[in-house]
């Protein structure tokens, strides 16, 4: 039985690695555990500047999910690489390398210089955060730029790009098929769902910023639901997010017609969550007599 | 650093809607400093979903009990305060730098002040003091008498000044009133409370050393997320940052904007 | 102090109403409670033919969330005239009618019918139907098709129209806008989401439709964000709905924009919820020292 | 029908997997026909959402309880399994039609056929069923001895038979085949069950009468969201249905799709 799951750039011995932004740049999770256990890792965003983000707070519960406008904070591409992405050079986890930008230039030249590096497998472009202008949104929702935006940094990057779409769209195959046809290697997806809480003690959004992300398993139907119908549409590889706290939600976006998957939110909940879900998907591929992950997707879903 | 499922000894309300809570387990062990917190799930469920952060009130490390202080405010400390002796909570911790107790000596004076739920990291900090041998005052700032509670408590450790805003225990005022008040001195100042105390308290004392511990919304509360950041006050509006979950809570006296 | 709210073709003694789809035609509840301390009630759509609707299972939870794949089962116009409006007709309650088509000519020969009977108060499009191909979600999706539709509905019908809008949009405002300038009386908005639940024992989706549309509190912050988006963009009056179970989640409702709420998947955890929620609206109204619940609009959210 | 917190005497594993709870409140009294059910939310919160459908299995007017058995399958189950004596629950009640007793008389022979959880409503039909004087056999299926439970119970109301899909105890095989092994008469059939136990007996007893008791997925349970629907035999494929809620659970045989 195996769990091995290659996908471009990404050979990955299980389809589990942390999402990005939801696991920084695996310093912090790496006093709680191994992370060569992971599948792989997604990297925080990576801008070309260093940014601090939006004010807080920054975070508010919702029913089963939670809302987030961090606001892209990182330190810039220049430290990323010469302090974080030093760091990670010693684990043997594949690194999938979160990029975001303002203008193409921006993301072609952090993708450029982030692979040139050598040292990530591959890079996923976040044309989808809603929490800042700048976070790529436009490029998110228009599948005319999307596609140059993904054909741009094709050229700039010497390593697979997955791009990662944003749940926000009417349609969101157009999108996916767009990015396929502009040279995407894969596809990431969902992103947040933009959401907002007001506090109606101060009567004010709750987030500094107003609006932000909704992640958890409440929108977990609705990334089961994307997934499904971006699958009926493209055989490219789809890295599946939204949700996942358990080993049956794993199964299910498998289901659905991911390759892989990514968990978010539930690393706060529980910092262990994903080498648990590794070892309980083990489990389970054993106890149903497959030899290999991939089994589930090959079947499919009947419907 | 761990996380487990500890065992309730005692919860029961102690102040109005306020709790105090006992806890035991193995991550006891692991405390360094007061004024670390817990993170803590209070359902087993979705809802709610995320950790709420507590402060370590005071903790016994040979009988591995460690209690903490909370005032009911919405749906997870609500949930917590209806836990029974016995019941076992998930509990991530503890976390966060907490008070040093390096740089004062024994003959020195301590000032403490605390406001509300402010006050609980503040209890061990101050056995610790005592127990050092410094000299430990005590402010203690409440709403009202009913949300009084500990004064009895930080007794043991010094002489305690109590302040209600509406004048129902101790004197009417804020803590810096009780502080002009009683003419407090002191070599190091250790605060934890609603940022407007903290505020006050900085702009009373320019010059003090000391440390103050702050509150803001996390996510993972170690780190990773980015949701409990604030600006530092040598740069205020740019880039350099404090992650108030791993670099604090506890951060010296003006180093981070209020 | 009062909880008037006065909406085109709905004078209503207070601003909640159970939602579209969540109430039957009030007969199940009527057993329940008395119909006339709502504020209002929203019928369950009415279609020119009667409709069976989706093979079962129709509904399927999710984290603080459920799906719906209904399929606008209805006993058709010339029942829900002669049966459901004859009984309705006994209450002092106002009507809001949802109706639903495949053509245009359906929803304007439902519209004209509706109307004319005199017993209700106005209309809601439901545009936004996201669980039979002929439930308008064309129509919810396209600017241009959502205005031509109002404006025929409008010629039709005797009363004012709102129009239902679709969660499943890239910018909900652009709808908004549009049906506005078609003459739209107001809006309701949130419909579901549409979503998917996979059993992973059978692999196949839980509800027998495939997908199905999600409500309840999970969607709640995407409610609140759309209001609050489309507020800012028209004065129309906005009916909000979307995983509202507590009156803080009303008062939340208002404070985004909305000018009255519904409430629809908490009447089946709770078939006294709305009574219950306008007792407590009451109060807390009275507790703010407010003359009107009007005044929590008018101070808006200050962001 | 009520919304009330019941409040909870006994909550036992009798079998594998399977609890009875025993609960007391002001509904029972409204309880009309053995067959009906309770809307159960299995949570104060908000997860799980939906309330839960469960077969009222039996109820003592005089003494102000009730029973429900209840297999632990999911969340909702399952949290219900967890809870203890004393604590409520909120149940909403009851709810559906029930069997009917009018069409039977006392020298008449009913057979009872139940199978794994459909066993519970049957339970309070039987003892109905007896007190009236009718001659009760009764056929129990489960999956193994593991499964079964109220053997001994149906014995004071009749003959019971049990059959468990591998053996372990009573017959092997489906319940269908010991009636066919014992060769069982009756003047009406009641059953509840898995859906193909259902068609099975339909088939088997094509001109029977007696009356089946249906599951469906539910939103509100009062009959409102038509959630539960199901075509008529008369009318298969038309608009013509029955809710499982409120026109149900409990249905001639042959008068709905199966
Ligand atoms: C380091 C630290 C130590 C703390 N120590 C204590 C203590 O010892 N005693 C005590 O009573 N309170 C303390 N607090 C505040 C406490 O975390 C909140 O009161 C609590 O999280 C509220 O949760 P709730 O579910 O009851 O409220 P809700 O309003 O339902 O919570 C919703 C969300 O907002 C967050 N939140 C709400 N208020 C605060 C707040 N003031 N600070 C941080 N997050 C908040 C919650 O954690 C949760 O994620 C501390 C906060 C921090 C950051
Ligand atoms: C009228 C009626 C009477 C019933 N009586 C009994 C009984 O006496 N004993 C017993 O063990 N079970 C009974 N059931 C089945 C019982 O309702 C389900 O096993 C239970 O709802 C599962 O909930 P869960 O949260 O554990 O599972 P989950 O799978 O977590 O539930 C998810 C959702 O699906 C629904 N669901 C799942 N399975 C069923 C099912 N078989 N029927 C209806 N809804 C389902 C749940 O209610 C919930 O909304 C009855 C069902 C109906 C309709
Ligand atoms: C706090 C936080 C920060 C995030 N930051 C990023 C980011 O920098 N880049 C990105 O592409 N996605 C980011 N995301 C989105 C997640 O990667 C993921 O797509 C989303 O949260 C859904 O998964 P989940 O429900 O498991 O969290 C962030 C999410 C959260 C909660
Ligand atoms: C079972 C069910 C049936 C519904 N049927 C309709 C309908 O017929 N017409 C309509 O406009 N909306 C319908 N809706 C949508 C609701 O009116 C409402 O917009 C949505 O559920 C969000 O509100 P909630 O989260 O309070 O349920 C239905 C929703 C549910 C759950
Ligand atoms: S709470 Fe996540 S970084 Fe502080
Ligand atoms: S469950 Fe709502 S109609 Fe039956």
């Amino acid at each position: 039985m195996s769990l091995q799951t290659n996908l471009p750039g990404l050979p990955m011995k299980n389809p589990v690695m942390p999402a990005s932004g939801c696991f920084g740049f695996g310093e912090e999770f790496a006093k709680w555990y191994d992370l060569n256990t992971l599948g792989a890792i997604a990297l925080k965003a990576t801008t070309a500047e260093p940014r601090f983000g939006n004010e807080t707070p920054r975070v508010a519960e919702t029913p089963a999910g939670m809302l987030n406008a961090i606001g892209l904070q990182n330190p810039g591409l220049e430290k990323v690489v010469s302090e974080k992405l030093a760091w990670l050079k010693a684990l043997e986890t594949p690194l999938l390398a979160n990029i975001a930008g303002t203008t193409m230039e921006d993301y072609e030249k952090v993708a450029a210089e982030l692979s040139s590096t050598n040292l990530i497998g591959a890079l996923e472009l976040n044309i989808s955060c809603p929490n800042v202008k700048e976070g790529g949104i436009a490029f998110g929702t228009d599948p005319d730029l999307a596609a140059e935006l993904t054909k741009r940094v094709k050229k700039a990057a010497s390593c697979p790009v997955y791009v990662k779409l944003s749940p926000n769209v009417t349609d969101i195959t157009v999108l996916a098929k767009a990015v396929e046809q502009a040279g995407a290697d894969g596809l990431s997806m969902i992103n947040t769902l933009s959401g907002m809480k007001i506090d109606t003690r101060s009567k004010k959004p709750l987030l500094a910023n107003g609006s932000g992300g909704l992640s958890g398993p409440a929108i977990k139907p609705i990334a089961i639901r994307m997934i499904y119908e971006v699958r009926k549409q493209t055989e490219l590889p789809i890295i599946g997010m939204g949700g996942i706290s358990t080993c049956d939600d794993i199964i299910e976006f498998l289901m659905a017609g991911a390759d892989a998957v990514a968990v978010g939110t539930a690393n706060f909940t529980n910092p262990f969550i994903c080498p648990e879900l590794i070892e309980e998907l083990e489990k389970w591929t054993l106890e149903q007599g497959m030899t290999s992950i991939q089994d589930i997707r090959r079947q499919g879903v009947i419907s | 650093m761990k996380k487990e499922n500890m065992t309730i000894c005692s919860n029961q309300e102690i102040a109005e809607n306020t709790f105090e809570m006992e806890l035991t387990g193995a991550l006891v062990q692991d405390i360094q400093a007061p004024g670390q917190f817990l993170h803590i799930k209070p359902s087993h469920e979705n809802v709610p979903l995320l950790r709420r952060p507590l402060s370590i009130c005071d903790a016994d490390q040979r009988g591995g009990t460690l209690s903490i202080i909370y005032r009911t405010e919405g749906i997870g400390t609500n949930l917590l305060s209806k836990k029974t002796n016995g019941e076992t909570v998930d509990v991530l911790g503890p976390l966060g730098n907490g008070f040093s107790l390096s740089d004062i000596n024994q003959e020195q004076t301590a000032l403490i002040v605390g406001g509300g739920v402010g006050v609980p990291p503040l209890y061990g900090l101050a056995r610790e003091l005592a127990r050092k041998g410094v000299h430990v005052e005590t402010v203690l700032g409440f709403s009202d008498a009913e949300a009084l509670f500990y004064e009895d408590a930080f007794k043991e450790t010094g002489n305690v000044y109590v302040s209600t805003v509406d004048g129902s225990a101790g004197q009417k005022g804020f803590v810096t009133d009780v502080i002009d008040q009683e003419d407090l001195a002191f070599d190091r100042l250790y605060a934890c409370g609603p940022t407007p105390m903290l505020k006050a308290l900085e702009n009373k004392f320019p010059k003090a050393e000391g440390f103050i511990s702050l509150e803001e919304r996390m996510g993972c509360g170690i780190g990773a997320c980015f949701a409990c950041v604030c600006h530092t006050q040598t740069d205020p509006e740019g880039s350099e940052y404090r992650k108030v979950c791993s670099d604090g809570p506890v951060f010296p006296l003006r180093e981070v904007v209020l």
